[in-house]
């Protein structure tokens, strides 16, 4: 089987298992989440035989398809991942079984939960394998509507006001990125067409390029979050199922990072030049920022979000450096804090079943009854607080180093933000496992279960190989990396399809 | 001296005397046949009246001809909203069987009012006069009035068509200085100009400087005033929410789609073709109806709490979003316009059936918390109104995101980006009442269950196709974008 | 150039020893690992094993350590150095960093002392861990320690060098914080981590600092190009370091040195510690993860001698030796006295490092190694049949009852005090000396008084807790066989360490000089031809000592010494009301960052987010639905008031076109 | 017959227009203000046939016709539903009628 | 002065007095006769320009049909009901006045100039008269409407039936055994349900 069509039937796969858990009759509790897991594993598997397949050390798109679909509008059916979005794929494949072992509580509700989760997943890939971007923005909204309910139906008390908070907050900005793709495909030379490819390079005036840079910003800069656009993501987080969270902190706040970098540079290399200082501002803003606020958070859900906040400030950084390192460093940093914070929120959401309650106030001295979970909260929050030998550290250190590289002082706020991380979780951690037990009801919780082993244990696998050995995610990076950086740093003086030449 | 007869071309009009003869057939067959029993030949009647209609119309495609003396242009745009008007007129007649029923009014004044406002539409689409275009507007705003007040028992439904008919009378009144202006200027109504070597009001601007034309600026500004009623444009509008909310509600559908495209027909006959000299005159007005109309429709709907009057905000909304395809007044414009329109009547019409069914007798249950707990006793129709509310929301996948798509493109592509920006921001804010809709009917409870819907599988039926199609313009468009691509092209312009 | 720093950054460099597979020094680090990977998933099912497995795993790497040192001996004193290049790490672009180990004499030294004492330790941990109900994680955290030590210690590049750095911290925080029930522990845990990390962060940027300047991160080439161009054509390819660059990254790197070795102004966090495990106080905060900052001066002192970092690093060192020996002496709690000395005693190495005397430096860290883990050890022992008591004054007359325990402590005491001929004197000589030779007097003065003080202070501690009458806290009994010595894998421990505190000395002595000239190769040759130049300088420092030892005696062992302590008291009142509250300086802390940055934490999170930014969200979002709801009001339900509205709509824009049709 | 000025009529108009306008408005009989619709649609009669004095033709004078055929439809209709309102309240007062707001 | 202006004077004050009359009639048959009395006057106007049988229409159809159609009505709901002449919206008399005045002076200023930067005069006035000699003001308004006013000729009388059947449909009897359905007041304005509360 061709690559191609293999990355589209990755891409579908989930959707047929929505529609299938849709029709499975009402009264088997258990199935829907079986499908759905069985469905999400043969996705994953699926996926891997797409990552064998990957070549190394190419920039371009691999795997692509194209079909004409609205050959009217210019739009087509072109689908092809580079060394960014395979990872983006990899990770979201990665994280769903995760996610459906983590809903195994659910079941009132369950056919239609796992039905929106699969579509989430579907459109989370399409997301991160679209070339046209007509198609690209179809995915982009449509992960909002599973997500939306997902929130909304099965989260907890506040959780209206957090889906329509989620939802609205990135229909803003989505919007303002529809004009802009618009705009870009209408000033583009020759006929309509919505594809990436033949849009890249196209000449805009530095005036029109800051505008559409903008446009697409606006999405972006929603979804990743920067702060101060940042505030629906906390919400989101605590009051969304742990894996709507999972997969918000996963995936979803990647598309806004992804986004930066396959379209925001590379479409409009000269805006971004000239917007860099401006979004390493944002980006270590969200670092300090971020950090702070998640100190005092007594939710150790909220906790965790406002990390999330923390974490994606240095991927914007790492991208907006102009450095291979940099860049590179942040694209790692997605699957990293996929990863972590992914694995953060499962336990969370462990912890959360087992006492109904996320407040920190209401733990403490947990590292007694349920030693393991703690073991492995410790763990994952090492991973995400950087210490070196996880996978945390590469991606943070490599975009310190990128970004020292070029802008000194920079890296001094940005830096402190790990010491930050280190105070927030520590702390947090030391509230909630640590110290005596001070409530009869902690005392008696079980430990993990097998399921939870098998949710947990693939992360902390992957934790320490990218720590300890992350040569082949970011020999796999890297090309496509160096591309969108040469474009950050030259402008469009340089054709962005030119050969790749090494970026210090 | 002998008497110019015009060729009589009764081809030019036939969708339009189908329809009125279905009507009468319609009228005299329940006077014939008398209530006796169960009243469904009426609407196989309308059903047979509407489809033959719309196949006359079809019949004219691509011939594209001024006929009847310059009074009708039989062009591929008139075709294109007449097969428009002809579908959404079957639904509303399908949605509306049942309805009447349950209502007690199934008549066959009913039925032929539709007929012939859907009629009087038509005309509408294919007027190449402007007096035409008054006596269709006439027509079918005399029908709507009519149809508005059809729930006679109801309060509701007198208050309604009242308010309607004064407003909609008063507004005819400008509408027609507006002509009277244009003929002032012009000495003309005929839009085209005609074999018979009169000039039309397009001939008239060719050779006219248009410094001069200011009466028919002003002229310019009442048919906007005048339509601009017809399709709920700000201020125009005051009478939408009233009229939708007491309205039956397959009339509000019927309302919602049907008017709508019938009166943008004649703006976009008027203003992106006719009148296209003279858009540095009518535009700036049309976009600051068009911005208030997206803002003041979105943000006036958000603490709706009855389900109708929401969505006639939200389309009073919608009236905005469609205007700003009017000012690009480009072929890009006029075809996503009719894109817009066709794809927000069907999914109007859907949600309005929805309503309906669930609306029960006498539309009791029209409130936001009778909607609670909705997906979980009738999870098919509260899955249909999400398909809807999103479709109306501008979500991808559904037909509305492609209209939208259209309609901000074309303004961008005339570059007026920038109005496409305030368009998009106004839909963020007419999501929030899409989505409070969907809290209601997945987050929520039901505080008591569902009562057994009274209305049935035709309506069930309507709702299902107006799904299907919601979907398949949202994904496989390209055809129907195609047919509104080839349908911008004006007789004689 | 750019062959010259990618050659480099791609170890091997020059050719050294040659491995077999076995003899990797990667295997030392092995060992640990294993024990603690294996210890963590079947620590219940190992038990009451995982002490010796544990154990005897550090063993088999100090046994290691042993036959590379043999081996390297057995090398030409060039061509010691090792260069192991396991795998790529981190590589993007030009950024390059390996896992990559150097094995040479310096990093050997530490290694025995790791691995040593380390075993020593763990042995010493079996009996005084028996019973814990986390036993085997015990372990499990000391063997990982000894990993991450070792990683540091055998670290090719600065970055691996951070794993360790790093690695071992996460250690400490873990160990300190090993009774976590316990609310000083595990906030003393956190503390260890948190300090750590802010001399981490500076750290880390340091290295920015050379990844930029040195395009490299390999310790060795970063030395290479901090010294002179090597001859031959390497030297067309050898771009050197400015001093600016050097003295910002080395100061940089220092200030991580502070947190870690616990230097004013970081120190803060290691009194705390204390709330750890005894053998983890021992092992981590004594003998060796302290001690790290030491050897990193001195595995890079190309790097700090070229700039001006030196000066820092050596004032940094004396006054913290001065400014910890002063808390030491007001100080009741055992293990803090131990604490604020083991910090005394590192700032005495800075000091050494700071005038060049790397191998002093060296030395004492060796000697330091032994002593201070066997007194650490001690006072374990002495907790440990005390029932956990730590309160000096609450004790007296133990080495009664406690033999061993007595007479090894005892010795460890005369070494810190720098007795003849135990080990201390002579490293602490050295440092002097070197301090001394550089022309540092002011700095070899701090020496002597901090000697003079050490001595005071653990006299002090010794006398009052193993001479004199027999005392104990209330509650424990003194009869037969409850205080006594500890079980013999907690003594086999102490008479190893104390023998070599004993003669720890004989490493270097002065006419050999036998450490000094292993690690010339490495360090450079030290400017201080004798160890023991000038000897009226030894003799001085020797007379401190006895001086300080000689006034302890006569306030806490003469008879009138409690009255003369008395007279004493109101004239020291408020040092010693400053000093038990470890002069107030957490308090200065707390007040000047702690509790500033909590407070704009809070006002982040709960004014500026949830009221500012989010306020505006909600507030754009109450604002539509106010709006709203005005406009909804306009829709009065009076048809008249919509003609109105239609006539205004109107109106306007037929205002506009007669505007503009009136202006032309 | 030589005439006054056209634009005197057009004036005429307007001001008759405007007083419809104004009559609706103000006015709260049902009946009375379609009157004031009523008058609004006789204003542009005038103004129709002014035009078609001014261009000489006589379209405009059958576009009266065509605005008397609307009115009477409009009327019959108008009035019918104003009749239906009345009867159920007994007045013909619009202001009476503001169920359908907000 | 011309007989002409005499009468247009006349004609004029008629129409504007009438048109004024009807806004300060309480009463709606008063209303209704004074709309009559406007409209004859404008059938005056129609005779001065002209348009001879849109006169005679003016007075048949409008003065005649259309108002006795009120005036029936009117006497339906009660003729002695006279409107109070307060009002009770607040500002609407204002508004309406001042936008009145402020339309009146547009659409006079805009239709004068508009008409004169056309160059329209009364130039049509001798073409007018010569349709009206020959073939006469009849037979040409005859030929037009069924010529090129064909369609909307034949469009009026679906216009008309329209009408007749939304009469017929309205006239229908309710049926009132299923009872007169109130509705429900509207909800008070800003309660919006309480999770939205939070949200907006």
């Amino acid at each position: 089987m061709s690559g191609a069509v293999l990355l589209n039937i990755v891409i579908f796969v989930p959707l047929v298992g929505a529609l299938a858990v849709g029709v499975l009759p009402k009264d088997r509790i258990a199935l829907p989440r079986l499908t759905a897991l069985a469905v999400s594993v043969i996705t994953f598997l699926l996926s891997v035989v797409l990552l064998i397949q990957f070549k190394t050390g190419v920039a371009g798109f691999q795997f692509v398809s194209h079909r004409q679909w609205i050959p009217q509008f210019g739009v087509g059916y072109t689908t092809g991942i580079d060394g960014v979005s395979l990872w983006m794929v990899m990770l979201t494949t990665f994280l769903m079984p995760l996610g459906v072992l983590a809903s195994w509580s659910i079941t009132s509700r369950a056919k239609p939960y796992f039905v929106f989760l699969l579509a989430l997943e579907t459109g989370m890939l399409g997301v991160f394998s679209s070339i046209d971007m007509f198609l690209f923005y179809l995915f982009w909204e449509v992960v909002l509507i599973p997500m939306y309910f997902l929130i909304g139906m099965w989260g907890y008390e506040r959780r209206i006001y957090a889906a329509i908070k989620f939802l609205l907050f990135t229909l803003v900005g989505s919007l303002l990125m529809l004009v802009a793709i618009l705009a870009l495909a209408f000033s583009a030379q020759g006929h309509l067409t919505f594809d990436y490819r033949s849009l890249l390079g196209t000449p805009l005036s530095l005036s029109t390029q800051r505008l559409l840079f903008l446009g697409f910003f606006a999405s972006f800069a929603v979804k990743v979050p920067l702060v101060p656009l940042h505030t629906w993501l906390p919400d989101a987080h605590t009051e969304a199922p742990t894996a709507g969270s999972v997969m918000l902190a996963g995936v979803l706040l990647k598309m806004g990072a992804y986004g930066l970098i396959r379209f925001a540079i590379p479409l409009f290399p000269d805006a971004a030049r000239e917007f860099v200082p401006l979004m390493m501002t944002l980006a270590i803003a969200g670092i300090v920022y971020g950090a702070l606020v998640a100190i005092v958070q007594r939710d150790l859900k909220r906790l965790v979000a406002y990390s999330s906040v923390a974490h994606l400030g240095f991927i914007v950084l790492g991208i907006f450096v102009g450095t291979i390192q940099g860049m590179s460093g942040g694209i790692l940093q997605m699957l990293n804090h996929g990863l972590s914070t992914g694995a953060l929120f499962l336990l969370v959401g462990a912890i959360y079943d087992r006492r109904h309650t996320r407040q920190i106030a209401d733990f403490g001295g947990l590292a007694r009854s349920i030693p393991i979970l703690a073991g492995i909260f410790l763990f994952v929050l090492l991973s995400s607080i950087g210490l070196p030998g996880l996978n945390g550290f590469v991606g943070e250190f490599l975009i310190l180093v990128g970004t020292f590289f070029r802008y000194r002082w920079w890296v001094v706020p940005a830096a402190f933000g790990i010491v930050l991380a280190a105070i927030y979780l520590l702390w947090a951690y030391q509230r909630v496992f640590q110290g005596e037990i001070t409530r009869e009801e902690n005392r008696t919780m079980r430990d993990i279960d097998v399921r939870e082993v098998a949710m947990l244990a693939p992360v902390i696998a992957l934790i320490i190989v990218i720590g300890v050995y992350p040569k082949p995610f970011l020999d796999r990076i890297e090309p496509s990396a160096a591309r969108v950086v040469q474009t950050l740093r030259h402008g469009s003086v340089i054709s962005p399809t030119s050969s790749v030449s090494q970026v210090p | 001296m002998p008497l110019n007869l015009p060729a009589v071309q009764l081809g030019g009009i036939g969708p339009e005397i189908a329809l009125t003869v279905t009507a009468l057939v319609a009228l005299v067959a329940e006077a014939m046949v008398g209530d006796k029993i169960s009243r469904w030949y009426l609407p196989v009647i309308a059903t047979a009246g509407l489809v033959v209609a719309g196949v006359l119309a079809i019949a004219a495609w691509n011939t594209s001809k001024v006929q009847l003396a310059g009074a009708i242009a039989n062009d591929d745009f008139a075709v294109f909203v007449k097969v428009a008007l002809a579908i959404f007129g079957l639904l509303t007649v399908w949605v509306a069987r049942e309805y009447l029923e349950r209502e007690g009014i199934e008549e066959s004044e009913f039925y032929a009012l539709v007929l012939l406002a859907v009629a009087g539409m038509m005309l509408m689409a294919g007027a190449a006069d402007l007096i035409v275009m008054f006596l269709a507007l006439e027509t079918f705003s005399i029908a709507l009035y009519v149809l508005v007040g059809s729930r006679r028992r109801s309060l509701d439904g007198q208050e309604s068509a009242m308010k309607y008919f004064l407003l909609g009378a008063f507004s005819s009144a400008f509408f027609l200085l507006g002509i009277a202006l244009a003929y002032g200027a012009a000495g003309t109504t005929n839009l085209y100009s005609s074999p018979g070597g009169v000039q039309g009001i397009a001939g008239f601007l060719s050779t006219h400087a248009s410094s001069n034309l200011g009466l028919l600026s002003m002229a310019a500004v009442l048919l906007i005033v005048g339509l601009g009623f017809k399709i709920a444009a700000v201020p125009f509008h005051m009478w939408t929410p009233d009229a939708y909310q007491g309205a039956p509600s397959p009339v509000t559908g019927f309302m919602a789609a049907a008017t709508k495209i019938a009166a943008f027909a004649a703006i976009l006959r008027l203003f992106d073709a006719i009148l296209y000299p003279l858009r540095w005159d009518w535009r700036p007005l049309v976009i600051g109806i068009a911005i208030i109309t997206m803002i003041a429709g979105s943000i006036a709907a958000i603490v709706q709490e009855d389900v109708k009057r929401m969505l006639a905000y939200s389309s009073i909304a919608h009236a905005g979003f469609v205007l700003t395809g009017v000012i690009a007044a480009n072929d890009q414009g006029v075809s996503g316009a009719l894109f817009y329109l066709v794809t927000y009547g069907i999914t109007v019409l859907g949600a309005f059936a929805v309503v309906a069914m669930l609306s029960g007798r006498d539309e009791q249950r029209v409130r936001l918390t009778d909607y609670r707990g909705l997906f979980y006793d009738h999870p098919l129709l509260a899955g249909s109104l999400t398909l809807f509310l999103l479709s109306l929301g501008g979500v991808p996948i559904t037909a509305g995101f492609v209209g939208k798509v259209l309609v901000f493109g074309a303004a961008v592509q005339a570059g007026y980006a920038w109005v496409s920006v305030i368009g998009v921001l106004a839909s963020s804010v007419a999501m929030f009442f899409y989505l409070r809709v969907m809290v209601v009917m997945y987050m929520q409870e039901s505080e008591d269950a569902q009562a057994a819907l009274p209305m049935g599988s035709l309506a069930g039926g309507v709702i299902a196709l107006c799904a299907v199609a919601t979907i398949f313009f949202g994904l496989a468009w390209g055809p129907l974008f195609e047919v509104a691509q080839k349908a911008t092209f004006f007789a004689g312009g | 150039m750019t062959l010259y720093r990618q050659c480099a950054s791609c170890l091997p460099l020059t050719g050294g020893m040659i491995f077999s597979w076995f003899l990797n020094p990667g295997w030392l680090i092995a060992f640990p690992l294993l024990g603690a990977v294996l210890l963590l998933f079947f620590g219940k099912r190992i038990g009451r094993f995982a002490g010796v497995l544990a154990s005897g795993l550090l063993g088999l790497s100090f046994v290691l350590g042993l036959v590379l040192f043999g081996a390297q001996l057995g090398t030409a004193g060039s061509q010691r150095t090792a260069y192991v290049h396991l795998f790529d790490w981190i590589s993007v672009g030009s950024f390059r960093v390996g896992a990559d180990l150097t094995l040479d004499q310096l990093s050997i030294v530490m290694v025995l002392v790791v691995t040593g004492v380390g075993t020593l330790i763990h042995i010493y941990s079996i009996g005084y861990m028996e019973g814990d109900p986390r036993y085997p994680r015990f372990f499990c955290y000391l063997n990982l320690f000894a990993a991450l030590m070792l990683t540091l210690v055998l670290a090719g590049n600065l970055l691996l060098l951070y794993v360790g750095w790093e690695g071992v911290g996460l250690c400490s925080f873990l160990l300190i914080g090993f009774w976590f029930e316990r609310a000083k522990a595990s906030n003393a845990a956190k503390k260890a981590f948190l300090v750590n990390r802010v001399g981490d962060f500076a750290f880390l940027i340091g290295i920015f600092v050379l990844a930029k300047a040195a395009s490299t991160l390999s310790i060795p080439v970063i030395n290479a190009l901090a010294g002179p161009a090597p001859p031959g054509p390497a030297a067309l390819l050898h771009q050197p370091l400015t001093t600016g660059i050097a003295t910002v990254a080395s100061l940089l790197l220092f200030a991580g040195a502070t947190g870690k070795s616990a230097q004013i102004p970081l120190y803060i966090w290691l009194p705390d510690a204390m709330e750890g495990p005894t053998p983890v106080s021992a092992l981590i905060h004594a003998a060796t993860m302290v001690t790290a900052g030491v050897y990193m001066v001195a595995r890079l002192s190309p790097l700090f001698q070229l700039g001006s970092a030196l000066t820092v690093v050596a004032w940094i060192g004396g006054l913290t030796a001065l400014w910890a020996a002063l808390m030491a002496c007001f100080e009741f709690d055992i293990k803090r006295v131990l604490a604020y000395s083991t910090i005394s005693q590192l700032g005495y190495m800075f000091l050494a490092n700071g005038v060049q005397g790397y191998s002093a430096a060296m030395f004492h860290l060796v000697t330091h190694a032994f002593f201070k883990a066997l007194m650490f050890l001690g006072a374990g022992a002495v907790m440990h049949s005390l029932a956990g008591e730590t309160d000096m004054r609450k004790m007296g007359g133990l080495r009664k009852a406690m033999p061993i325990t007595g007479y090894t402590f005892l010795v460890g005491w005369l070494a810190i005090s720098g007795v003849f001929p135990f080990a201390g004197f002579w490293s602490k000589d050295a440092i002097l000396a070197s301090a001394w030779h550089q022309g540092q007097y002011a700095l070899w003065a701090i020496g002597v008084g901090t000697a003079l003080l050490t001595a005071f202070y653990m006299s002090r501690l010794y006398f009052r807790v193993f001479e004199g009458p027999l005392l104990v806290p209330d509650g424990v009994e003194v009869h037969d066989g409850r205080v006594h010595d500890a079980p013999i894998t907690m003594v086999i421990a102490l008479v190893p360490l104390a023998f070599l505190s004993v003669v720890g000395g004989l490493l270097n002595l002065p006419p050999s000089l036998t450490l000094e000239h292993f690690l010339e190769p490495v360090v450079g040759r030290s400017e201080v031809p004798a160890g023991l130049t000038p000897w009226f300088l030894a003799s001085l420092a020797l007379v401190a000592g006895l001086a300080g030892i000689a006034i302890a005696y006569m306030l806490y062992m003469r008879p009138d010494g409690q009255t003369r302590r008395a007279a004493l008291y109101p004239r020291l009142r408020i040092p010693i009301a400053a000093a038990a509250n470890k002069f107030y300086v957490d308090e200065l802390y707390g007040r000047a960052i702690v509790l500033p940055g909590k407070a704009l934490a809070s006002f982040s999170a709960y004014t500026l987010d949830a009221r500012g930014i989010d306020g505006l969200v909600n507030g754009t979002g109450g604002l539509i639905a106010a709006i709203s709801d005005r406009v909804r009001r306009v829709q009065s339900g009076y048809v008249r008031n919509y003609a109105a509205t239609f006539l205004l709509g109107v109106v306007v824009l037929f205002s506009i076109v007669v505007v503009r049709l009136a202006t032309g | 017959m030589t005439s006054v000025a056209p634009g005197y009529y057009l004036v005429l108009a307007g001001l008759m227009f405007t007083i419809g306008v104004v009559g609706v408005l103000v006015r709260r009989n049902a009946i009375v203000i379609f009157m004031f619709v009523e008058l609004m649609l006789n204003a542009v009669n005038l103004i129709f046939v002014t035009f078609a004095r001014m261009h000489g033709n006589v379209d405009g004078q059958i576009l009266v016709f065509f605005v008397l055929v609307v009115a009477a439809a409009e009327v019959t209709v108008g009035l019918a539903i104003i009749l239906m309102i009345a009867r159920r309240r007994n007045s013909a007062d619009v202001d009476g009628v503001h169920l359908l707001r907000w | 002065m011309s007989l002409a202006v005499i009468v247009f004077g006349v004609m004029f004050i008629v129409a504007l007095g009438a048109s004024l009359a009807m806004l300060f009639s309480p009463n709606a048959v008063h209303v209704a006769l004074f709309l009559v009395v406007a409209q004859v006057a404008l059938a005056l106007a129609f005779l001065l320009q002209g348009a001879y049988f849109v006169a005679a229409m003016q007075i048949i159809v409008y003065a005649g049909a259309i108002m006795v159609l009120f005036l029936f009505v009117i006497m339906l709901l009660g003729v002695d009901k006279r409107e109070a002449l307060i009002e009770p919206l607040r500002g609407q008399r204002q508004v309406a006045i001042g936008l009145g005045l402020l339309l009146a002076a547009e659409i006079s200023y805009s239709v004068l100039r508009g008409v004169h930067l056309l160059g329209l005069g009364n130039g049509g006035s001798a073409a007018l008269n010569a349709i009206n000699q020959n073939p006469g003001n009849v037979k040409a308004i005859a030929r037009l409407l069924f010529s090129r006013y064909l369609l909307p000729f034949e469009a009026t009388s679906v216009l008309l039936v329209v009408a007749i059947v939304g009469v017929m449909m309205l006239a229908r009897r309710i049926d009132t055994a299923a009872g007169l359905f109130e509705p429900r007041q509207p909800a008070e304005p800003s309660a919006p349900i309480e999770a939205e509360r939070e949200a907006v």
